[in-house]
């Protein structure tokens, strides 16, 4: 075995992260970790790499088969282990080639050597397709060249254990192709990867093995070959599921009734006196309905939703109005008030407080509505308030004290969720909703959505997964660079359609 | 893990406690009536500062300006009263709406055309500290003409009667009764844990004792200080605000993340002019009772106020990146400085000697904070 | 009452080398006399020293002698003291608008005078001569009386024409560097023919006399002082610093220990002379001063035990 | 856009061209080659300890000590060389030991115990502050024995010969012009876009233009000031360093995301330790040169030199959060900040004025770096 944890336990306060773990990379091949949120994944993988040093954890941890004390992450990185966490380990105020050469520049003596650090990068760039210059500001790039940089870094560390934490989450499917192929040039070369990832047909498409983690102890690996998605998500869950994408479209017929969020001809530019980013947008929502928004990276899918929301961006023209009111100078204030949510792509940057408490993060957007005379918070009706969402998500922590940073993504995704709908929304918007949390929890925000239409909500929804958009969406508009490039309804749901359209290269044009 | 919360809740008492033992070992006088009373003068000047700094340091920010700034608005009212012959409560008025102004305004720059709060208030401590020289023109201003006293002159040297201290500590105790029982049904009412009823009793028969104590020592000199009770009611209003309003967990969100806190609707700008407003009105009271204090306005008052006001926010455990601290930690913080600073001045410590003790009291503080809490 | 008399001494600073000889002369007198003295310095802040006048009151001291700050900004701690019943002795800075039981100081118009005095017997009288005057600190109460004596020899002559001040500005708080800073601004404003410095103590002459060090004109310029601090008697001594004015601290130090603990036991001490402070004519007592320059420097300075021989080499 | 970054590049320039012009008008002796020299030696002074700052600021940390450091430091090696009989370059030697220490040992709290910056350097200010007290007894300790001159008193009182400055003048401009032409043939192999060669020419011309005209100036008076050679090495030193190694680089990662720097694999505490050890080296020759501008150590050298350095450095573009800066702007910083200090000196202004004058430039400048940088 090339790397090989023997009863690994990993204790956080008030949680076991890890319980007697066991688990085995050989050389050369690409192994999945799978589990719910909170399965301990991202855990098992810090470990291995130093980050959660050696002493914080019991049991062993070998490599070639002895046994290894990390202190930090450069000892793994000196025993040829590369990592990239889930959270962006980037710089913004260095360029993309200082980026990828962090820690490990070419030097001349006591120099940078600046000629070697930019060809080498420019050739990096270059071998992914990446239509970048070495000399950009990383803190100038989208999430999803943020994501390719990180991994074009981690890539030519050439070590000979790559660790990949959901490389996959923000990038488009062509992106992820791109990536798998290199994966799987590197495995050819004698690479061995731990590939983390809730996209399970992205792990079936690439992974050797599959190593399923839940509640903290690994529960058995499979051979791919072998096993079947429906096999891995009951090891992961505990229990059978079906329908990946239970959309049931609301009963009642809505058509007559008002929209209640209505776009005409808007262009938004990122700032005042700057070029216009969003164009000539045009539609509609209606109560009850989902309606989807698809598009490639960078196509402004958030940009929309954070300028609707009030969040982003400056109008040039056009009118947005809301339940039938004019709604031209947003402020995400008044959107609540409203009855306009928005759960953002970004949880740690733009949702959650997180050296708080759940409780604390769940009731922010409400707080007025707990307060009574003078003021005053009634804490008790907060609590209880709190703890109805905390029981009805199904959030796994200790309880409602518990700090929102100590949770794992997907749970953290739980409570922007529950802070959204706490303010009993009409109109709710979710940027990539799924993006980071695995099946089960998928599964409760399906549900969710499905309750808010049933209850006559409308409903946004952003995702880069074709699957998912087509399996939840009532209709969906595609967006390219800016512009809608197709919309379409249910019935014409097809993925070559809609990447078509996404494309700019639509046919179809449904009203 | 339990007995290390124990220590850390109870670390501050500790190390007061300590701090007041070992002065009073060397010098019994620090014990005594006409000291504590002085203490509690300097102390109650230095809280209420650092209250309305402890708003600011929570939504993540600082404010270097309000020692120059307590100067400036006690200059600027005994300016009034002594050389234009205002009344006090008019000429206070007037202090009180120059802070407002100011604070409003460096609490607008910093928001709206979002330069850091360090170089605002870096600058309005030079500002402030030019215009108040010229105000006084560096001289001596009286608070009050000739030898009367006045609304102002009286704010660090009225007693109340002895009656209406022991009244009031009564009052005080009685409504901590109440609110801890109110507290417990509520607590109940949803089903959340609660303590035994003679635990309750026996925490609230120890604050009531000391609550009690504090005024007889008072008495056994003059009085409780009337500056005390400002303090008093200053501490109850930053409480009832940070702790029960939206606002205060507004600035506790915005000192976490601010992003995160304008997606979730809250009006940050509005918020944060808000707590700087509310500085400005701590730095005018405490103007008031710091120029009381010396009895005239004069170039130095105020000096280095502001890092007396940081030091005890910090020390009862307020974190300078915003986000986390309680009143309760921020008077305490206050007082351990105060005692300190006190104790050291009854033992006409050397100046070089205090400066060093001061320093590593701070650094002690925190490094034991963060040794506490890491979890 | 508890037998061995307590004074408390309330600092102005200790920043300077004479307070620390004032309080050493006090300390070791007051003990002859067998007195205890708790000395406290407010760092040229005037809350800190209220504060510290508050502490010796709450440490029950018989007696104050307080060196102000600020001499009006100390009037809510001597209320203070008058409610105590504790009686107040003003040393070498007067307090103002309070009651004072005593005031020991140096005149401290003559001393402004000797500055002056010294400089005009020796300016050149063929041309107007050109000056440059350096004042203390704002706030000190004498540094006004050092400028009004100073006023009293130069203003006629100026207005005569005779003098022509081509600089002057007061230096915070008495620092060195802030007279080294106008000395500075001085030489670049005027250029470098000026007859003379008047600076108002030593620590400031310091600061002027290092500028005019680095312009090459150390000792070509007459330069003023007062305290006879070691590092002006050295200047003296090596030319660079014309004059001081030797305030013998010692005779100051010991007579106001003798006052104060005098006063503790209830005695009266005859003054020769009365001072109006604003609340009350305060008795004063004014030790002599003595202008030095080289020619005397062994005669007072020395003779005195001031500063030993073996310092000024 | 193109005009706002033009104009952004400017901005410090035109500051700065504008507030000379206005003591110029003022008056004349301003641009004398006296006072020139004067203002130079003030911003060698300065423009030193903001270099060492830099580093830190970069890293998104702060350092209040340093103004005490810097009298503490003078103050030991003008004790050593004045009470003790060492030579001069011993003392300071020894001051420079006692400083790597200190700040050594500063670093060390900050980064392994995560003690705030703030805090400990606070604490540092303080600590500092009466240890120097202590040290120098209070007293004015001169920088040399008698009359007589040695290294340390001669670092703020030597002036290059007029021919080795000119000299110097001349080997500075070719190095540039040897600088600016490689960088062009680097771009030209990168095939990134250049200056026409007559452009780059211009621009050489006039930087060399601008060192004789400084040259020829201080010539005027008695040559180039040793300190100003000491501030040149100092900067280029810190130019290397932020620019072209991989530790300066890390200054930068460190202060733009800590995280992603420890997940790098960067060293993060050695890195931070290794940035206040360079500020404790910026705090010695700091030291030496103030304690040797006044002639000897008194309780004030220092005093808020703290303030002027982060103003200088924020004045320059520095991002207090970190990770943005540049030497060439915390010189341009350094030097606005001594135009005007010295400008007023020279005007005789009240210390109120100056106290105002400083706030609001501090302001004005930083406003105008937010406004123009937000794109
Ligand atoms: N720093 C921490 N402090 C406290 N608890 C933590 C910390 N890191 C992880 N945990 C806890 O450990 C458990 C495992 O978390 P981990 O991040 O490994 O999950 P994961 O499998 O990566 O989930 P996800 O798919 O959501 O990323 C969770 O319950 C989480 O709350
Ligand atoms: N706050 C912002 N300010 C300025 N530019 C931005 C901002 N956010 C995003 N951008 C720019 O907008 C472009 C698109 O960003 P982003 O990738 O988030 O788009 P998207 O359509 O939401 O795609 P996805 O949701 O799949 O990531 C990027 O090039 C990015 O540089
Ligand atoms: O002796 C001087 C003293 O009288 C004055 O008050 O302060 C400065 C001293 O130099
Ligand atoms: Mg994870
Ligand atoms: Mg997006």
């Amino acid at each position: 075995m090339l790397l090989e944890t023997r009863n690994l336990t990993k204790r956080f306060p008030g949680v076991v992260a890890l319980k007697n773990v066991c688990f085995g990379l050989k050389a050369g091949e690409i192994h999945a970790l799978c589990g719910e949120n909170g399965a301990g994944k991202s855990t098992l993988i810090k470990l291995l790499s130093g980050i959660h040093p050696h002493g914080s954890y019991e049991g062993e941890l070998l490599v070639d088969g002895s046994v290894a004390e990390f202190k930090s992450i450069r000892d793994s990185e000196a025993q040829g282990i590369a990592v990239i966490t889930q959270e962006f380990a980037l710089v913004d105020e260095l360029s993309v080639a200082e980026n990828i050469f962090l820690g490990r520049e070419p030097r001349l003596g006591w120099r940078i050597d600046w000629h070697k650090l930019r060809r080498r990068s420019a050739e990096l760039l270059a071998e992914f397709g990446l239509p970048l210059s070495p000399d950009t500001l990383v803190g100038d790039l989208g999430v999803g060249h943020k994501q390719l940089v990180e991994i074009v870094r981690a890539m030519d560390k050439k070590s000979r254990v790559l660790v990949l934490d959901e490389p996959t989450a923000a990038l488009t499917e062509q992106e992820v192709a791109v990536l798998l192929k290199h994966l799987r040039r590197l495995r050819s070369q004698g690479t061995a990867c731990i590939y983390i990832s809730h996209k399970l047909d992205e792990v079936f498409a690439i992974c050797d093995r599959i190593t399923v983690l839940r509640d903290g102890a690994s529960i058995t690996t499979l051979t791919t070959r072998e096993a079947t998605i429906p096999q891995v998500i009951k090891n992961m869950v505990g229990r059978e599921i079906t329908d990946l994408f239970p959309r049931k479209p609301s009963t009642t017929d809505r058509s007559a009734e008002k929209p209640v969020l209505t776009v005409r001809g808007l262009d938004v530019a990122p700032d005042k006196g700057t070029k216009a980013f969003l164009r000539g947008l045009d539609f509609e929502l209606r109560p009850g309905e989902v309606l989807g928004f698809g598009g490639l990276m960078g196509a402004g899918r958030t940009e929309l939703l954070m300028h609707i929301f009030g969040a982003w961006g400056s109008r040039i023209c056009g009118d947005v109005s809301l339940r039938g009111e004019d709604y031209a100078k947003p402020q995400p204030r008044d959107s609540i008030r409203r009855g306009l949510v928005l759960v953002s792509e970004d949880r740690k940057r733009y949702g959650l407080v997180l050296g708080q408490d759940i409780g604390f993060n769940f009731s922010l957007s409400s707080l007025k509505s707990f307060s009574g005379f003078g003021g005053r918070i009634d804490t008790s009706a907060e609590y209880a308030r709190n703890q109805h969402f905390f029981d009805s998500l199904r959030v796994k922590a200790p309880n409602q004290q518990a700090r929102a940073g100590g949770l794992s993504g997907g749970n953290q995704q739980k409570i922007v969720i529950g802070k959204a709908l706490m303010t009993e929304p009409t109109v709710v918007m979710l940027d990539e909703p799924t993006r980071g949390i695995d099946v089960g929890a998928k599964l409760e925000v399906y549900e969710l959505i499905n309750r808010l239409t049933a209850e006559g909500k409308a409903v946004i929804l952003v995702s880069s997964e074709l699957p998912e958009l087509m399996g939840m969406s009532d209709r969906i508009i595609m967006l390219c660079e800016g512009k809608i490039g197709g919309v379409f309804n249910r019935a014409e749901f097809t993925q070559e359609k809609l990447l078509a359209a996404a494309m700019g290269k639509s046919s179809s044009a449904a009203a | 893990m339990n007995a290390r919360v124990l220590l850390k809740s109870l670390s501050m008492p500790i190390a007061l406690a300590l701090i007041v033992a070992f002065f009073a070992l060397r010098e019994p006088a620090f014990l005594g009536a006409r000291n504590l009373t002085q203490l509690i003068i300097e102390f109650s000047i230095i809280g209420t500062l650092a209250l309305g700094m402890f708003m600011i340091l929570l939504t993540g920010q600082i404010d270097l300006s309000v020692g120059s700034g307590v100067g400036l608005i006690g200059g600027i009212a005994a300016v009034l009263v002594f050389h234009e012959g205002w009344s006090a409560p008019a000429a206070m008025g007037a202090g009180l709406v120059a802070a407002l102004v100011l604070w409003a305004l460096m609490g607008t720059l910093i928001v709206k055309q979002r330069i850091p709060s360090f170089i605002i208030t870096l600058g309005g401590l030079l500002i402030f500290k030019g215009i108040f020289w010229k105000v006084i023109s560096s001289a001596t201003v009286p608070v009050s003409r000739g030898d009367e006293e006045n609304l102002f002159s009286l704010l660090t040297t009225y007693y109340l009667p002895a009656n209406i201290g022991l009244g009031l500590a009564f009052a005080t105790s009685l409504v901590l009764g109440w609110l801890v029982w109110r507290a417990r049904e509520k607590r109940i009412d949803y089903r959340l844990p609660v303590n035994s009823t003679g635990r309750e009793t026996l925490f609230w028969v120890v604050k009531s004792a000391a609550i009690f104590g504090l005024v007889v020592v008072c008495n056994n000199f003059r009085g409780v200080p009337l500056s005390l009770l400002i303090l008093g009611a200053t501490g109850v209003v930053v409480y009832f605000l940070t702790k029960h309003t939206p606002f205060g967990r507004y600035l506790y969100a915005i000192g976490g993340n601010e992003e995160a806190a304008v997606l979730s609707g809250i009006a940050v700008n509005r918020v944060m002019i808000g707590a700087y407003v509310l500085m400005g009105v701590t730095v005018a009271i405490t103007g008031f009772m710091s120029t009381a204090y010396i009895g005239s306005s004069t170039t130095t008052v105020g000096d280095l106020l502001e890092l007396d006001a940081i030091a005890a926010c910090v020390i009862g455990g307020t974190a300078l990146k915003g986000g986390r601290g309680t009143v309760l930690g921020v008077l305490f913080g206050a007082l351990i400085m105060t005692a300190l600073l006190n104790g050291m001045g009854l033992l006409g410590v050397e100046p070089e000697i205090k400066y060093i003790a001061r320093g590593l009291v701070l650094v002690l503080a925190v490094w034991l904070d963060v040794k506490l809490s890491r979890s | 009452s508890k037998g061995k008399p307590v004074i408390g001494l309330s600092l102005d600073t200790l920043k300077e080398e004479r307070w620390q000889r004032d309080r050493d002369t006090f300390v070791a007198r007051a003990k002859e006399l067998g007195a205890e003295v708790i000395v406290q310095s407010a760092n040229s802040d005037d809350t800190k020293q209220t504060r510290d006048i508050e502490s010796l009151i709450s440490r029950g001291v018989d007696v104050l002698v307080v060196v102000p700050h600020n001499g009006s900004a100390v009037s809510r701690a001597m209320k203070s003291a008058k409610e105590a019943n504790i009686p107040v002795i003003s040393y070498d800075r007067l307090i103002l608008n309070s009651p004072v039981s005593y005031y020991l100081t140096f005149d401290n118009v003559k001393v402004g005078e000797a500055q002056a005095q010294y400089v005009v017997e020796r300016l050149p009288k063929d041309r107007p001569a050109r000056i440059v005057r350096i004042y203390g600190a704002p706030t000190d109460n004498n540094a006004k009386m050092f400028k009004e004596g100073q006023d009293n020899i130069l203003n006629p002559l100026i207005k005569a024409g005779k003098i022509e001040v081509v600089f002057e500005d007061w230096a915070l708080d008495w620092k060195p560097d802030v007279a080294k800073k106008i000395m500075n601004a001085a030489i670049t404003k005027a250029g470098t023919n000026i007859d003379a410095v008047v600076a108002s103590n030593d620590g400031t002459a310091g600061g002027a006399i290092q500028a005019l060090r680095e312009e090459g004109l150390a000792g070509k310029i007459i330069v003023t002082g007062q305290d006879a601090d070691l590092a002006a008697c050295q200047r003296i001594q090596g030319g660079t610093q014309a004059m001081t004015v030797y305030k013998p601290l010692k005779n100051l130090a010991t007579r106001a220990a003798d006052v104060a603990v005098a006063v503790v036991k209830g005695e009266k001490i005859e003054t020769a002379a009365e001072l109006d402070n604003g609340a009350v004519k305060v008795p004063s007592i004014f030790e002599k001063i003595i202008s030095v320059d080289k020619d005397n420097l062994q005669s007072t300075v020395v003779a005195d035990g001031f500063h030993s021989a073996e310092s000024l080499k």
